[in-house]
């Protein structure tokens, strides 16, 4: 009875516009982007979490207007007086404090999620590509200390590159400064949920990402200690796409839960609760 | 001894040295005189050489092939250091060893990098790069060591934690993220010292110490110089500039207040003359155990967690 | 539903039902009537059965295919499950699972073995048998349960630790000692409960607790009888002699004093009613979770350190 | 010059005479009496270590005349009335009473060692194969005690097949047992010096061997917790000879240090300077 199927013409997809569709950075799908802003940057078909600033983030986190930022005037410095071939790292850092607003990589602050009082750290990779860095370093101590003071659980969004390379040595021990304020949270049990996004690599992934109670991590996230190209070259082979993903870590033992963003609120709720002493 | 390009002064002299020594089988007196004089021409040139080291040759200078490694300072500093092997996991990696060991008057625990001096030695210890075992092994003895409140000693010689795929696989970032976490706690001192390489994340995993001392010939960076430039440069070649940019020597990281102190190395650096070398490191060890063993351990880990909260230049 | 050998009487009856159903689709009330009798004849030879099992039988009830596993207790007696995953050390072994789990009012960490229902379950977790990663996923949870005191709810359920060679290699009788240490030391209540099989180091290794319960048809022993069996008389058939030698079911290990309670099951076994079975079994658990809840940790793990030292009979 | 050299004659190997020669049950080569015990059971050949009774471990061990019993008399018993086919478990540990003077598989005392007084326990193979019993567990819990009480260093030598089944699930309850006065002993900081000699399997291995401060072997111990032949069931292939040595046990993180017997009293000696606090 084929010939009562009519064969369906292949309808001449419309150009996207950029004003109303959205491309999916991974699987390129095109999407509404009303729907796309709705479904809070998720792509629905390939379930990729585009990576969220700072401010998108705490929106969807904290209940509405209760955000009180702690530390906002810290800001990057340079203390090596950094130069490489593309210019000062003081102008670039600069540079990028004027496109984004952001003084460092790192947006910490107070707010209320469900109605439970938390102190948050918020990366934003936008500025310098989350890189750690003195600035990053002293807000999220001074976030953690105040996490402390208070008895509030203490909730850290990682997206990072690495350490910031230039600021030289000065990067690098802002990995035991973060950590030494979670060894005070721990001992004063104080709960501490970090929650790895996309990505969190390098001197972050090998700091305070990893000491949490609970790890939490994205769907798909990019999550690891060194360079998927410097493996590629150590054990000379290529690595499945599969590696460094956050299902990786889960698999591997070093991520509790992987919670897709619009149940990430629900989900820190549902595990303060049991972290309450 | 293998010289460096930038010894060049140097090797001119040992070769003229050893030209004279070889036409003169039986020297007389004034060739002795001009040997002697020679030999006096090398010391002064080595001393002008290593007195004003460029980042990069400094860099070369901690990796020279007859540097000093952590048996070469066990053998030469300790009385006695009895190695335990294993972080009760999973496996005893050989780029990070560890055990008891007497220094002067004091009963520690010693922990550090191996690079090994042979190449079976290098492959076995991942040219000393550690994995995650090892620093799970680190730990385990420094949590032993806390238990009866022995002093940690780590010592630190590595061009970066081992990048592999079987490291990330078992949680390189975890161990050594744990490892800064426990440190900081650690109810017992922590003398650390940077005796070569200070490799990034691979050298702060067993470097948070109460002391943190420095070799003067080390290097400590949170990236190596070749991988700084080719980040940034796009062009390894330039690892002499990102060395200088990174300030990674003994003298830029005491004026930054990285590290606590300049351990002096012998004419020539740590390579030339062992035992000055275990003479000077050992001393300067004890000291600071006898001074640390003086605080109590509370006021200890409170500094401890000053000194690294005080970390950072911020405006 | 699978009827076991033993149970042939309860199977002739099911047949019979079977039959007249089928051969009256619509049945007078006098065909009605007959089978409302069978059906109280099953029930009575079910109760006349199940009061009276062997030690060999009450194995096989334990080890009964439609027996419930941990994921039906969590569905059927916890109000949420959170499950957390991962060891932080090498993997996450899918024949020990937990996380944070509510019952009743109690909040708790609740841990267990998983043998999995579907094949592929089965497989994944090595058909309840965790691996040293499973027993440190476990620890790691407990530790979290006695950061935030939380009590830890232990379900057993494994015919023993994973007897393979990397198992061995990465060190199962350090994590089952291990976790013996720990949990005797453990700053938070623990309630184990034996849901089927408690099966030797595999099970005490998630098994030291304050109270021990163990549902009636349960069995717990130091090895299987298969394998008792295989040494002893060198004759793997013998097992219900060896079942029997061995005293593995829940009234001897009462009497024995190694447990504290029997969880009565539902007449036929937990597998043929799930609701009553998790009704009971919650019920249970509360109660010892309220029980515990009014006692000092520092009573709760002196009385549980007692309670272990007194377990022996010698001369 | 092949000539000058005279063919070696195979000397006619003299028939071993029991009374003065021994034979290495590892390598078979003939071993003179005297010097094989003053080798201390030791070959020299292949360095096997033969394994010792309670009383020949604490005279290589202890100071002269030192060695005090603690629980001495504390001895099996048969709670579950065990039954098999060569008989009744009491009458085979009577029977093995009766050919060894011991009343179970562990000696437990005190004792001096090189001076400073330790608490010892030194299991016996040659009591039912040196299995873990009621019995076993109270003599070590006795001795954990008086160590803890004394603050006196427990120094456990492990020779045991594992759980002894004659005594069911009670045998298995030895292994919280003597856990539990370990988590003691931890937490008053007691030293706990685990030597494991050959066999550690099974109930032993996964109990009090595995949770010392430092684990000593002897050379090439087996060392293990499931047996070799069940593991070989189980992943279908043969395993190597070094299998579950201690040697692989080292290599896999889960010994300190490898011991030679000749060594083992300085040794232990040594180390328990570095715990004295
Ligand atoms: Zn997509
Ligand atoms: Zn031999």
């Amino acid at each position: 009875m084929g010939w009562f199927i009519k064969k369906q013409q292949p309808v001449a997809k419309p150009e996207p516009r950029e004003d109303i569709w959205i491309q999916c950075p991974s699987c390129k799908a095109h999407i509404f982007k009303d729907e796309w802003e709705k479904d809070l940057k998720v792509c629905k078909e390939c379930n990729y979490h585009e990576r969220l600033t700072w401010k998108e983030r705490v929106d969807i986190l904290l209940d509405p207007k209760s955000f009180k930022e702690i530390a906002s005037r810290i800001s990057f410095n340079d203390p090596l007086k950094f130069s490489d071939a593309k210019g000062s790292y003081a102008s670039k850092a600069a540079e990028n404090r004027g496109k984004t607003g952001l003084n460092e990589s790192i947006v910490t602050g107070t707010g209320k999620l469900h109605g439970v009082r938390v102190t948050v750290a918020v990366m934003d990779f936008r500025f310098l590509g989350g890189s750690l860095a003195s600035g990053t370093g002293e807000k999220f101590l001074q976030a953690g200390m105040f996490a402390l003071k208070h008895k509030q659980p203490f909730i850290v969004f990682s997206a990072s590159g690495g350490a910031r390379m230039h600021e030289g040595i000065i990067s690098l021990m802002q990995m035991p400064k973060t950590c030494a304020v979670l060894a005070r949270l721990r001992e004063a049990k104080v709960p501490y949920i970090s929650v790895m996004t996309d990505p969190t690599t390098g001197g972050v992934s090998a700091s305070y990402a990893m000491v949490g109670d609970i790890h939490i991590a994205e769907p798909r996230a990019l999550i690891g200690f060194a360079g998927r190209r410097v493996i590629e070259e150590t054990i000379k082979q290529k690595l499945p796409d599969s590696f460094q993903t956050a299902e990786y870590l889960l698999a591997h033992g070093f991520v509790d839960i992987i919670v897709a963003r619009k149940d990430m609120k629900d989900t820190l709720h549902r595990l303060m609760k049991y972290c309450s002493r | 001894m293998t010289n460096l390009d930038f010894e060049k002064p140097v090797s001119d002299i040992e070769s003229r040295i050893a030209d004279l020594k070889q036409m003169h089988p039986s020297p007389s007196s004034e060739i002795e005189a001009e040997i002697r004089k020679l030999k006096e021409d090398q010391i002064a040139n080595l001393k002008r050489i290593y007195a004003d080291l460029t980042p990069w040759q400094t860099v070369q200078v901690a990796r020279h092939p007859d540097r000093p490694l952590i048996r070469d300072f066990i053998a030469g500093v300790c009385s006695e250091f009895i190695e335990l092997h294993g972080d009760r996991l999973f496996g005893d990696d050989q780029g990070m060893i560890g055990g008891f060991a007497t220094i002067g008057k004091h009963r520690v625990v010693l922990i550090g990098h191996q690079k090994g001096r042979t190449l079976e030695e290098k492959i076995k210890c991942n040219f000393g790069q550690a994995c995650p075992e090892g620093y799970r092994k680190a730990l385990r003895l420094m949590k032993l060591a806390e238990k009866y409140h022995l002093p940690v000693v780590s010592l630190i010689d590595t061009p970066g934690a081992f990048p592999g795929a079987d490291a990330e696989e078992r949680g390189q970032a975890e161990a050594i993220a744990r490892n800064l976490m426990e440190m900081a706690a650690l109810h017992t001192p922590i003398v650390v010292i940077i005796t070569g390489e200070g490799g990034s994340g691979g050298a702060i995993g067993i470097g948070v110490g109460d002391t943190i001392l420095m070799l003067s010939h080390a290097v400590y960076s949170v990236i190596s110089p070749e991988g700084c430039a080719s980040i940034l440069w796009r062009d390894g070649t330039k690892a002499a500039e990102a060395a200088n940019a990174l300030k990674i020597t003994a003298k830029s990281l005491l004026s930054l207040k990285v590290i606590d102190e300049i351990i002096p190395e012998p004419v020539g650096g740590a390579h030339r003359d062992y035992p000055s070398t275990m003479k000077v490191v050992g001393k300067s060890i004890e000291r600071h155990l006898d001074k640390l063993s003086h605080t109590s351990t509370h006021k200890i880990v409170k500094r401890r967690f000053e000194k690294f909260a005080a970390m950072g230049r911020f405006k």
